[in-house]
């Protein structure tokens, strides 16, 4: 019987995974995982566009009632917070150890600053009885905002083991960084989400 | 009735056991040929040594093309032919007369264009059209006459519509083929296709024709009330024999004390009665959901002091 | 190089170290297989049960087994639920797909061993939700259709959360196997040369990453709407009850397929192993799953073609769903095909996979009946579609699953099952099966619709028969797991570590397989199927 | 192997990195901006335009998609493609639900 295998001698390499291999495996990871993100948001999504095509004069009434001005911001602090991201993933590549500590704080204490001005906005819709049972344009802010709200905090937990790992020192040669970069990726997808929100949402002309 | 299918009495079903019948030609050829094939290649090629001969062939673009194509081409004959008959199905002919339906929890009421009104049984003429108007009060119910070969989802909140040409005078049995919850299997009706002349008199309101009314004034009330139970839905929720169905037995009930929802206590009369069915929900029985349709307009009230009596020869 | 020359120094099986803690923390995809093999097998038992009270329950028309009918709708809605979402969904990818897929591409383990272990971890935690959801069960049947499942004064929130939570663990084995298959094939282990099982695996894998996620959120709103009284299906709050059914199938059309295409791959390395012949039309396999996995996203709309959709509609879908007939006709050809001028063994997992072959042809030509618009209006709901189903899920996945048990057994566990049982059990089951199901087309021709707990008379005969058939399959498959089940008391392992002669990775390893697999990663220099080659 | 135990990295620099965190903030006002001008059906297009723009600028920068293999770029649009899938075929099947004229 023929045989399909050999044995080269080339392979000494341990039985871990080559730095690179994992680096690349670990990306590619991520990269596939957020395309599950983004049809989980899909559903959220496709309900939108079928009910805004339904209901568009109760969509326009109802956006009116949230604050553009609040949104506005929030985007504002979402999109700085990916710049530190991508400057924290750049830091971490140079090994450069305070940096890295530094912009991966300010990009935690923008997830946070995002979470209080979110907090404000949704005890005004309380404050004011907009609850998600009011109609489906709420139903529907509150579930899409919500649900990327827990990816806010989701992000916001990685970044903080980030900044522990990086305390100890755990990024400090060869691909050992990988944990910041994937975190990164998963923070920008947050943003990402979030930058179709805003319009869909908050400026429905 | 055939083994197979049921008989087809209805101008749709020849077009729908057509294309029927060739999938069905289409399919066994293939199933008999697969098994064949591989049985023969079974026998045939079983080992009997172990050092047997075997042939190194991996592909044969010739045969893989081949054998893509026929069924590409068998699969658009079908596609294109059950296209043809769908659209049949699903455009009525103006001069179709009108009846519209109301699907609920768990019975069938039918409303006649001439104001007629019927519970669970559906009067249509011989080779009339017939567009039915559909809709439901609660959930997803299916409109299914198998002897037809018709079926329609009826959703809440939308009007549905289907139509059919009944060709054979007869009762047929029509089901719910969407689950809609407890009472979802005995959500059965019957479509009385009748003569012209039978439906004639039945429209004049002449119901002598019809054997339901025709034992309203042979039969004792209590008699025509167990006609009715089983008629007009009661038994999807309501056993005769003291199980627990959806809402409380029939078994026993006449006479007993039984505790509301609001803490207070009723006893079970001719009234109390009366009034859970026309308004079930004005005293609620505590243990059992709200989910009973009022029967006020469906109901006469002769046929619910029969439906009374009934109840009361259940001991 | 003759099989001897891998002969591992030290080989120490996977098997050998003992403790609960060594299998509930292990990140070895060896132990995480058998683990979710366990747990599965459990779930397909009490799924089971609930079938076989289901066909006692329908000897007669009247209701006698069951109390009330909503006792007889709990329990379709269980075996449904669990069949699908806690046995066949994760069935073959998560038992199977991670015991071999690192074997048979030359890898030491999955990409992400830890990310193995969570999202088995999640899938118990889905399991323990649906556990206690046993305590107050919903009676929606497995789809949840709106708005019954919104209005049913049942617990539906407990077992949708529970699906929900078992969601992620599909998405990250899916995730795991794809970056395992991309980026740890063993040198040589060209795309060209892969066994047929890792294409499936990667075709299922990408399903369960995309689709998955649509019915997680799917089940959220369902969930949204009954704990907020929120109205997306809702007719009466201004919602739509289709969209329900629009997102759901979205999700459990590809379904079908992760559930089955697994099962293709098993046979693709059965049947050539036990014909001692090339896979037929390699490529066309390996490029038909994929054909399949795709276009599964595009033909939902077939699931409802009597829910009141548009004639446009129904037509585009019919025609997408009769492209994606083609690659699963081929699939037929080429296996029966490979059989020709071979030397046929007639081992208990080859009768699975040959009995795979007639009953999963059965399965997809009945499908060709629901695609065809005018006849899938008489068929609907009907028990058609159920027989249709159980042929393609039992007669395909299930019987796929058993045969894979069968070949792989070995290779697992090191032991060796009494064969001659194992046919009697497999003549049982598939006898049983045929006698079960095969009425059901009739009674479906017939009118019987799905999910009735009582019946009319007149379909009476073929319900007692089926019923009957449910009792031999039932038997057939106790059998099959004692027998299974016997051997793994026994000590030490057997002799030979590859006694089919497969040529494919995995069986050149000793079996049991030791804690990393290879001691040396091989390089790989010819087909898998290269059985016979001059 | 070992040769090669370093994958490439993206030394984007804080330039370009500025550069798009402004493009991103000025967009946002020019999306904030549009949205009081009444373009009747083109309103959604406009604003979701802008966000995809926005949403392509951080694909491609900050999270170094344009630096990613063939094999990234398949699995990062594919999912985008099912959605628009999804998306569209559900409208399609609600919008051409035939009305039973009463």
């Amino acid at each position: 019987m023929s045989s399909t295998v050999e044995h080269a001698e080339s392979h000494a390499h341990g039985h871990g995974l080559g730095d690179a291999v994992t680096h690349n495996a670990a990306k590619f990871g991520m990269w596939l995982f957020l395309g599950t993100e983004i049809l989980l948001f899909g559903g959220l999504f496709a309900a939108y566009a079928l009910f805004r095509a339904k209901y568009p004069d109760l969509f326009y009434d109802s956006h009116k009632k949230l604050d553009v001005t609040l949104g506005a911001i929030n985007t504002i602090v979402l999109i700085f917070s990916s710049f530190t991201m991508a400057l924290a993933v750049s830091a971490s590549q140079k090994r450069n150890r305070n940096w890295l500590m530094i912009l991966l704080s300010i990009t935690f204490i923008c997830g946070a600053a995002f979470g209080v001005n979110k907090y404000f906005e949704y005890s005004a819709k309380f404050h004011h009885h907009i609850y998600p049972e009011t109609n489906i344009f709420f139903a529907l802010y509150f579930m899409m905002t919500g649900l990327h709200m827990l990816h806010v905090f989701i992000g916001m937990g990685i970044i903080f083991a980030l900044i522990i790992m990086a305390k100890q020192g755990r990024f400090k040669e060869g691909n050992r960084y990988t944990p910041v970069e994937v975190g990164g990726l998963y923070w920008h997808l947050v943003d990402l989400i979030w930058i179709y929100l805003f319009p869909l949402l908050y400026l429905i002309g | 009735m055939s083994t197979w299918i049921p008989e087809s009495a209805s101008n749709l079903a020849a077009s729908v056991d057509n294309i029927t019948l060739f999938v069905t030609i289409v399919s066994v050829f293939f199933f008999v040929l697969i098994s064949a094939v591989l049985v023969a290649f079974s026998i045939k090629y079983r080992r009997k040594s172990e050092d047997q001969e075997t042939a190194y062939i991996t592909h044969n673009p010739v045969i893989e093309t081949i054998w893509t194509i026929i069924p590409t081409i068998l699969l658009m004959v079908i596609f294109a032919w059950g296209w043809i008959a769908f659209k049949e199905l699903r455009n009525p002919p103006a001069e179709a007369i009108e009846v519209n339906v109301v699907a609920k929890q768990w019975l069938w009421e039918f409303e006649y264009f001439t104001g007629k009104k019927s519970l669970n049984e559906l009067f249509v003429q011989q080779n009339k059209p017939v567009r039915l108007i559909m809709r439901s009060d609660d959930v997803i119910h299916s409109f299914f006459v198998p002897q037809f070969r018709v079926k329609q989802d009826i959703l809440p909140g939308s009007y549905q519509q289907l139509w059919f040409t009944p060709t054979k005078v007869g009762t047929f049995d029509l089901l719910c083929a969407e689950y809609c919850g407890s009472g979802h299997s005995k959500m059965l009706a019957t479509v009385k296709v009748l003569s012209p002349e039978a439906f004639a008199r039945w429209e004049k309101g002449d119901e002598l024709e019809d054997g339901a009314a025709l034992a309203a004034i042979s039969v004792s009330p209590a008699e025509r009330g167990k006609d009715l139970y089983s008629q007009r839905g009661c038994l999807a929720c309501h056993s005769i024999d003291g199980k627990e169905v959806i809402g409380p037995t029939f078994k026993n009930l006449y006479g007993k004390t039984e505790d509301l929802e609001d803490g207070s206590s009723v006893l079970v009369d001719e009234n109390y009665l009366r009034e859970s069915i026309y308004e079930p929900e004005a005293k609620m029985v505590k243990g059992y959901p709200p989910t009973m349709p009022s029967f006020k307009g469906i109901l006469s009230e002769e046929e619910v002091t029969a439906l009374i009596e009934y109840i009361k020869t259940l001991k | 190089m003759a099989n001897g020359a891998m002969t591992q120094t030290q080989h120490i099986p996977y098997l050998a170290q003992k403790g609960l803690k060594s299998w509930i923390l292990t990140t070895d995809h060896k132990r995480i297989g058998i683990l979710y093999l366990v747990t599965i097998s459990f779930f397909f038992m009490i799924a089971g049960l609930a079938a076989l009270g289901m066909r006692y329950e329908l000897m007669t028309p009247e209701l006698d087994f069951f109390r009330t009918p909503t006792e007889y709708n709990v329990a379709f809605t269980l075996h449904g639920s669990l069949m699908v979402f806690f046995f066949i969904v994760p069935g073959i990818a998560a038992s199977f797909g991670n015991f071999l897929i690192p074997l048979m591409i030359g890898a030491r383990d999955v990409a992400f061993p830890r990310i193995n272990l969570l999202s088995f971890w999640i899938y118990l935690v889905g399991t323990a939700i649906l556990l206690s959801a046993l305590a107050q069960p919903a009676d929606t049947g497995w789809t949840f259709y709106t708005p019954y499942s919104i209005q049913t004064g049942t617990k539906v929130i407990l077992i949708t959360l529970g699906v929900f939570v078992l969601g992620f663990s599909s998405i990250l084995t899916g995730m795991n196997f794809i970056v395992t298959i991309h980026k740890l094939r063993a040198p040589g282990m060209t795309w060209s040369r892969l066994p047929l099982f890792i294409w499936a695996s990667y075709a299922t894998a990408i399903l369960q990453l995309l689709a998955t996620p649509v019915v997680g959120i799917t089940l959220l709103l369902l969930i949204a709407e009954r704990a907020f009284d929120i109205g997306f299906f809702d007719p009466a709050k201004g919602g739509d009850p289709i969209l329900f059914q629009n997102f759901f199938w979205f999700y459990s059309h590809p379904a079908v397929y992760i559930m089955v295409i697994p099962a293709f791959g098993i046979i693709s390395e059965i049947i050539p192993v036990f014909a001692r012949k090339p896979i037929f039309g390699y490529k066309a396999i390996a490029y038909s799953s994929f054909a399949i996995a795709i276009i599964s996203f595009f033909v939902w709309l077939h699931h409802m073609f009597v829910s009141g959709i548009s004639e446009t509609a129904a037509a585009i879908f019919s025609f997408l769903t009769m492209l994606v007939a083609i690659p699963t006709a081929v699939k037929v050809f080429n296996w029966t095909a490979t059989l020709y001028k071979g030397s046929i063994d007639f081992h208990s997992s080859m009768l699975y996979a040959l009995s795979f072959i007639v009953l999963f042809t059965v399965g997809g030509l009945t499908g060709v009946y629901l695609g065809a618009l005018a006849v899938d209006v008489h068929l609907h709901d009907t028990y058609f579609i159920v027989a249709h189903m159980h042929y393609v899920m039992i007669g395909g996945t299930v019987m796929g699953f058993f045969g894979a048990l069968h070949f792989w057994y070995q290779k697992w566990f090191g032991k060796v099952f009494n064969e001659l049982t194992a046919k009697a059990a497999w003549f049982l089951i598939f006898v049983g099966f045929n006698v079960t199901f095969f009425p059901q087309f009739f009674m479906g021709f017939q009118g019987m619709p799905r999910r009735y707990a009582t019946y009319p008379e007149e379909y009476i005969s073929y319900h007692a028969l089926s019923t009957y058939g449910s009792w031999i399959l039932g038997l057939g498959i106790i059998i099959m797991t004692v027998n299974l089940l016997i051997p793994l008391w026994k000590k030490g392992w057997p002799e030979s570590s590859n006694p089919y002669g497969s040529l494919s990775l995995e069986w050149q390893v000793p079996s049991p397989p030791p804690h990393e697999n290879f001691d040396e990663i091989p390089t790989v220099t010819d087909w898998t199927y290269a059985y016979g080659k001059k | 192997m070992s040769a090669h135990n370093h994958t490439e990295e993206h030394h984007t620099g804080l330039r370009v990195y500025a550069a798009v965190c402004l493009a991103l903030f000025v967009l946002t006002a020019v999306t904030v901006y549009v949205a009081k001008f009444d373009f009747g059906d083109f309103n959604i297009v406009v604003a979701m335009l802008i966000a995809s723009i926005k949403a392509a600028i951080v694909a491609l920068y900050f999270m170094h998609l344009k630096f990613e293999d063939k094999l990234t770029w398949i699995y990062a649009l594919y999912p985008l493609f099912l959605l628009f899938l999804l998306i569209g075929f559900t409208i399609m099947e609600t919008f051409t639900r035939v009305p039973v004229i009463k």
